[in-house]
């Protein structure tokens, strides 16, 4: 039975469904059902998925555009099967929290959470290039209405900026994707997108390092990783909720997900290569991004720039080339979609509370909204990864890693520690604590049934993963050796850290 | 056999946590209190059996572990969620659940009518939680799970009343800096993985005991490191800049966490990982050397203050740097004892002081007290018997415990080592006199009706007090590193053949008697000349106060540390964070992003203006185009 | 010698005519010129053996297309309209160009292709294609251009008509 | 009288009709100049069809008339609704693409 298949298409037929009828209650149950339904199927992999295989597991190939070499094939491994889950878990707490809150186009707005799934749901399974490209480009439409129709004041620059960005960084990828199935050609395997058969290729350094470049850049974008971060809190600041926790919990990963998926396996000696400069943007995201963070006022930039800094700290962990770092890495995507988008539907609820965000309008909230409070200090408590929660466990194994990689990048990545509890904290406090300042008169209610709905089971899970992550690491264990081992396995990486230690 | 139920220690005050987080909006006050004093309750009971059966316990059979589950792993490391207990952690256990149970006691009747009493309760208990985390982890990962859960604990309750503005920035001070050192604790991990790929206590001690070929400089970094998470928790100087504010708090948190147990934590810690001090012997210098440095300043500035619960906080700054000078000369039994003697005496002054804030209406300035002894006789017995447990005066339990922390530091280091702990045992004195006689002795200076303390605020005090006076028992046989309590602790601190603490004495017993009775005869002379000036001349004192200003604010404000830290730290980073908000990221990353688009908007602008709309023009173009493309053919073909 | 005579004033005729299209401010007369010029084409094509063409010339140009100019002309009632030449210095040059382009592509033309002599497959010369050739070609090798051919001339009849609606 | 003769005038033929493009206000003028260009491609084309013999040449004028047909069906349509809209033929008055 194609599962992977099922798992992809299935948000599109509710979708479907969804256009049938253009009365709200249909629109978001059918919606929800669907989501659910989703969220149901993504959690097949976890039964069928055995941890000891290296390869791609759950495969599925129909060949389907011959003449291109182009086929449908599916995939997972321990790398994409927590993201499913993640994605369309997101995906049920949007929806949820966007319950009734549309005022217009509603049928449209729920169609394109579900296309958005597709999308990302695509992504993370696709094992063509071309198929991949397809989902990658397909998931930026909905994520790009979503802003324009249903953003706040500035959304036209907010949308055309993401848009204009990403596919920026999207045109290198292709043209590198072009290259790769030539090289395939050239090669020997024929004219070919087949991740598979791309992973076994040779290719001259001079070429992987244009690759890498390319890819990289698309996938950086995407992180976003420090130069090219200023998308970021525009977009979430004028995205509706749903759309930001949806674009910081899902969106953002699949960056680091093409980084490991593609970067590594095919490309081992310009990883090797550019890992150092890497490493440093990623420090740079990390510090600056905190920095940042603490000089916003406004609620949804200091989070959005939080991610900024979670973001530059994964990238750090993957590129340190252990198995610890990659496995933080992982661990860590699946944390900061839970956190981030938990924070983006917290801040969400504030502002439709208080009809700011603004920080130092805010205040005192603690007293008015205990629940509220209470949850609020839970996920903060997990974006700055209190022990106990998911979190801490991301933080270390990254932190960990990059220590191996080199002390000081350990050092300062680990600054993260003290400038996050710094920001999130005086954010916390600004919000929550010390006299109200100026909703006073504003009649504000504590969460509703609805909305501890969806964040019950988020902090269910914040701390599950925090207090049993062995369930999750043992799953990645294999996959996370694997994508080490193309980098440790090339025969020209083996040369490179050999001559290293004929000069040591 | 109570061996295997350890993990139950934390288990109780986690289920009272539930309970009462969860279930607890329709619980009345007397419930939440119940079912929090309940479960710590119990706890303290578990743990009194097990510290029943640790002393029938041969001294080797002392060590129970009990692994619960795999947590973390990676590669071959292995984290595992499992509990250690040793004769070190049962002590620091007692001390926990002992003075914890009291407190919570004290805390009903305290804190009775507060809008968040449920709150307080939670966190509490989720402090007793996180506390026994700490201690009984069998590994630095886990013991880090307690370290920041204390932190946190820390963090909520000082900011309990957050509507002040200075209570929330004083709990998220404390957090902050906590973290600072957590970073060093953190890579101080790091490093331990890297090195040993292990983080458990008994296998790194048992590598540690072997020949392991790791170099010194590697265990001296690593002992560094973790020091540095010691330094922050146990508010050591320089990270000791929260405690004094953090005193924002409910006094009972000031009490538990403030005085008998969190801040403790970091002599605790480094009593743990003594393997690593005892192999990198430079480090032990530095570690008495912050030590002594933090009793004598924070004592000093201890005489400065005049709020009553900073006079405690910086005294018990100062009394934490004892203890990290007994770690520093490797006398860490004697560092133990302190750390429970001040966790008894410290938590009756803070309970103490509580009873006299509440007596009095919330003030806490010494100088509009006074004369309190008539109006709460019991209060100022036992806050007395307190505060000369405090300056170390026979037979209290601190003359005991100081006593073998000077004598025991004079043997490695030498006169200058135990000048600096005379000059801080002075002083202590000196502010343990100046305290009572002005707060409960002399003129009353408080106009108003004086509550009368109730049965929850006297117990805890009498309880605490009696401990105080007897508890020196455990202290005996003197002047030797074999008393009671060293013979309990010993075997925690067995490293091998080489390395054991309790050695025979290097110094004549009648040097150490001399110099025992000089310290005493000092420090009583000092407290009573304080006593006599600050209750019979209270009026010459104040106006010497008054007269040396600039002296008594650079006292008060702690040497203005805070302010340093203002200007070298705070300022720099909040300007920073700002203009890299205003100017490098609007103006540079994002103005070179939207400067693309400007340049690719200005040429299609420029560009536009080619189209004038007549179609003459167009087909112009293309006549030109064709011409410059035949130009090009023929420069190919001649 | 005949055929020259003719070739060369055939080819007057058509200049002379072309000219006058472009030159004559009153579109009729314009119209007129082109049917002169089209006329000559035609005979031009006789003189080259494209006889079919000749006839399709004649036919399709002056019988359908030239006619639909008058009917137009006559449909929007012009007036009179004097011959304004655009002023612009602008478009001297570029006619200046136009006329440049024209003497480098002739020179051009001759340089390159001046002495070479177009023999084709040397087997099977022909006078010229024949009819039944051309139709034969037509119907077999190039029936799908034929076909599309007609499918746009149906489209732009349609366009015609909607472009002109109302 | 050979084949660049025919040539020749086709070229000329191509010249008078861009210049007429250029230079003259009229709408329909201009499609006269088009039918000119058209007419100058198609006397080469079947000057080269009987100069190599073959049949393509003169089925791509037969081609290109049924274009030119339809192009002036169309383009005359297009002249009738822009005298429609805008009341004269003259283009240096019609500027709608000015960008």
């Amino acid at each position: 039975m194609p599962i992977l298949t099922l798992i992809v298409f299935l948000p599109l037929v509710g979708s479907i469904v969804v256009l049938f009828n253009r009365e709200r209650m249909w629109v978001q149950t059918v919606s929800l059902v669907t989501a659910l339904l989703s969220f149901i199927t993504t959690l097949i992999p976890f039964w069928v998925f055995k941890s000891d295989v290296s390869s791609f597991q759950m495969q599925e190939l129909i060949p389907w555009i011959t003449s291109l070499g182009i086929s449908y094939h599916l995939g997972i491994d321990g790398l994409s099967l927590f993201l499913l889950p993640l994605t369309s878990f997101l995906t049920v707490a949007c929806i949820l929290i966007s319950w009734n809150h549309i005022k217009i186009k509603e049928q449209l707005y729920f169609v394109m959470f579900l296309w958005l799934e597709v999308g990302v749901l695509g992504v993370f399974v696709a094992l063509d290039v071309f198929l991949f490209y397809i989902f990658w480009e397909v998931m930026l439409i909905p994520m790009f209405l979503i802003i324009l129709i249903w953003g706040s004041d500035n959304r036209r620059y907010a949308a055309v900026k993401f848009l204009i960005y990403t596919m920026a960084g999207s045109v290198f990828m292709l043209i590198a994707i072009i290259v790769m199935a030539f090289l395939n050609q050239n090669m020997g395997s024929g004219f070919g997108f087949d991740l598979v058969d791309w992973i076994k290729l040779d290719i001259p350094f001079n070429l992987q390092a244009w690759l890498f470049v390319a890819f990289f850049v698309a996938f950086a974008i995407k992180v976003p990783l420090f130069p090219f971060h200023t998308w970021l809190p525009d977009a979430h600041v004028q995205a509706p909720t749903a759309g930001s926790a949806i674009l910081a919990g899902i969106l953002l990963k699949m960056g680091i997900y093409g980084m490991l998926r593609f970067c590594y396996p095919l490309f081992p000696e310009a990883v090797v290569y550019f890992t150092p400069t890497i490493i440093v943007l990623g420090l740079v995201g990390v510090i600056y991004g905190a920095f940042l963070a603490f000089a916003q006022t406004d609620l949804k930039k200091l989070v959005a720039y939080s991610s900024i800094s979670h973001m530059g700290l994964i990238v750090v962990g993957i590129f340190a080339l252990n198995a610890t770092g990659i496995k933080g890495g992982i661990i860590q995507m699946v944390n900061h979609g839970l956190s981030t988008g938990a924070l983006f539907i917290l801040v969400g609820a504030l502002y439709e509370r208080t009809h700011t965000r603004d920080m130092d309008k805010l205040g005192g909230l603690a007293t008015r909204v205990p629940v509220l409070a209470t949850f609020f200090m839970i996920i903060v408590l997990s974006s700055i990864g209190l022990p106990g929660m998911n979190g801490f466990v991301g933080e270390v194994l990254l932190l960990l890693g990059a220590f191996k990689y080199k002390w000081w990048v350990g050092g300062l990545g680990a600054t993260t520690l003290i400038l996050g509890a710094v920001y999130m904290l005086w954010m916390y406090q600004r919000v929550m604590f010390e006299k109200e300042r100026s909703c006073g008169d504003l009649i504000i209610h504590d969460f509703c049934l609805r909305e501890k709905i969806v964040m019950v089971p988020i902090v269910l899970l914040i701390f599950f993963i925090g207090l049993f992550p062995s369930f999750f690491l043992d799953k990645m264990d294999t996959s996370a050796n694997k994508l080490l081992s193309y980098i440790n396995n090339s025969p020209a990486v083996v040369a490179m850290v050999d001559n290293d230690k004929v000069i040591k | 056999m109570l061996f295997k139920a350890i993990y139950l220690l934390p288990l109780l005050p986690a289920i009272g946590v539930l309970i009462n987080g969860l279930l607890g909006k329709r619980f009345g006050e007397k419930t939440v209190a119940f079912v929090a004093c309940t479960s710590v309750g119990l706890s303290l009971i578990l743990a009194i059996g097990i510290l029943h059966q640790m002393l029938i316990a041969s001294p080797a059979e002392r060590v129970i572990t009990s692994s619960l589950y795999r947590w973390i792993s990676d590669g071959s490391l292995q984290i595992n969620v499992g509990f250690l207990i040793d004769p070190l952690a049962i002590a620091m256990i007692m001390v926990i659940l002992f003075v914890g149970f009291i407190i919570h006691f004290y805390s009903i009747g305290y804190m009775e009518g507060e809008p968040g009493y449920r709150r307080f309760f939670v966190h509490l208990n989720l402090f007793i939680f996180f506390m026994l985390i700490l201690v009984m982890g069998d590994n630095l990962i886990l013991t880090f799970v307690g370290w920041e859960g204390v932190g946190l604990c820390s963090y909520l309750l000082i900011g309990h009343w957050y509507e002040k503005k200075s209570a929330s920035d004083a709990g998220r001070k404390a957090f902050v800096v906590n973290r600072v050192g957590d970073f060093g604790f953190m890579l101080g991990i790091f490093l331990v993985i890297v090195t040993f790929n292990t983080v458990n206590f008994v296998e790194l001690k048992t590598i540690l005991a072997g020949n392991h070929g790791i170099p010194t400089v590697t265990l001296a970094i690593i002992s560094l490191l973790l020091f540095t998470g010691a330094v922050g928790k146990s508010a050591q100087f320089p990270l000791h800049v929260w405690l004094p504010d953090a005193m924002e708090g409910p006094t009972p948190v000031s009490a538990l966490i403030h005085a008998a147990t969190m801040v403790n934590a970091g002599v605790y810690f480094m009593c743990r990982i003594f393997p690593f001090l005892q192999q990198s012997q430079f480090v032990l210098p530095i570690i008495a050397l912050v030590g002594m440095i933090t009793a004598v300043y924070a004592a000093c500035c201890a005489v400065g203050q005049k709020d009553i619960k900073k006079v405690l906080a910086y005294s018990t700054i100062s009394q934490i740097g004892y203890m990290f000078m007994a770690v520093g000369c490797g006398i860490y039994v004697a560092g133990m004892f302190h750390l429970v003697a001040h966790g008894i005496f410290k938590g009756l002054l803070f309970l103490g002081s509580g009873a006299v804030i509440h007596a009095v209406k919330g003030e806490q300035d010494i100088v509009n007290m006074g004369g309190l002894i008539k109006t709460i006789p019991v209060t100022a017995i036992t806050f007395l018997i307190g505060l000369l447990a405090l300056a170390g005066i026979f037979p209290m339990v601190g003359f005991f415990s100081k006593d073998a922390i000077i004598m025991g530091g004079y043997e490695t280091y030498g006169i200058v080592y135990w000048l600096f702990g005379f000059g801080g045992a002075i002083l202590t004195a000196l502010y343990c006199g100046k305290l009572f006689g002005m707060a409960f002795l002399g003129e009353s200076n408080f106009t108003g009706h004086v509550h009368k303390p109730n049965f929850f605020f006297k117990a805890p005090l009498v309880i605490l007090a009696v401990c105080a006076v007897f508890l020196g028992i455990l202290g005996i046989p003197m002047f030797t590193k074999n008393t009671y309590f060293a013979q309990f602790m010993g075997s925690s601190f067995n490293l091998g053949a080489g390395g054991h603490a309790a050695a025979g004495h290097g110094i004549p017993l009648s040097l150490e008697i001399a110099f025992t009775l000089i310290l005493s005869v000092f420090a009583i002379a000092a407290i009573v000349l304080a006593l006599f000036m600050y209750s019979k001349h209270r009026k010459t004192m104040v106006d010497f106060e008054s007269r040396h200003k600039g002296l008594m604010m650079f006292l008060l404000k702690g040497f203005w540390i805070d302010k340093l830290y203002d200007t070298i730290w705070v300022r720099p980073l909040k300007w920073i964070s700002f203009y890299s908000d205003s100017v490098c990221d609007h103006r540079i990353v994002d103005g070179a992003v939207n400067g693309t688009g400007k340049i690719a908007m200005e040429v299609g602008k420029t560009l536009s203006r080619m189209q004038t709309g007549y179609v003459r023009y167009y087909a112009v173009s293309i006549v030109f185009g064709v011409f410059v493309l035949v130009g090009i053919t023929m420069m190919f073909l001649f | 010698m005949i055929e020259q005579a003719v070739f060369w004033m055939l080819g007057a005729v058509m200049i002379v005519g072309a000219l006058g299209v472009i030159l004559l401010p009153n579109t009729i007369n314009s119209v007129m010129l082109l049917l002169l010029s089209m006329l000559a084409l035609a005979g031009i094509y006789v003189l080259m053996g494209a006889h079919v063409v000749a006839l399709f010339q004649i036919i399709i140009y002056i019988g359908a297309v030239l006619v639909l100019f008058i009917y137009v002309i006559m449909l929007l009632n012009l007036k009179e309209q004097g011959l304004k030449l655009p002023m612009q210095t602008f478009t001297y040059i570029i006619s200046g160009f136009s006329l440049g382009l024209l003497v480098v592509v002739v020179w051009l033309f001759w340089q390159s292709l001046w002495g070479t002599t177009f023999t084709g497959g040397a087997g099977n010369l022909k006078a010229s294609a024949t009819v039944h050739q051309l139709a034969v070609d037509l119907f077999s090798q190039h029936i799908l251009i034929f076909e599309l051919t007609s499918v746009l001339l149906l489209v732009a009849a349609i366009g015609a008509i909607i472009i002109s609606k109302k | 009288m050979g084949f660049y003769h025919f040539l020749s005038l086709g070229i000329i033929l191509f010249a008078i009709g861009v210049v007429g493009f250029v230079i003259r206000n009229n709408t329909i003028v201009l499609l006269l100049s088009v039918e000119l260009m058209l007419n100058s491609v198609n006397l080469i084309f079947v000057a080269f069809s009987r100069y190599l013999y073959g049949t393509e040449g003169q089925i791509y004028v037969f081609i290109i008339m049924t274009i030119a047909a339809a192009e002036v069906a169309v383009g005359l349509a297009i002249v009738v609704s822009i005298y429609r809209l805008f009341g004269t033929l003259d283009i240096s008055k019609i500027k709608l693409l000015k960008g």
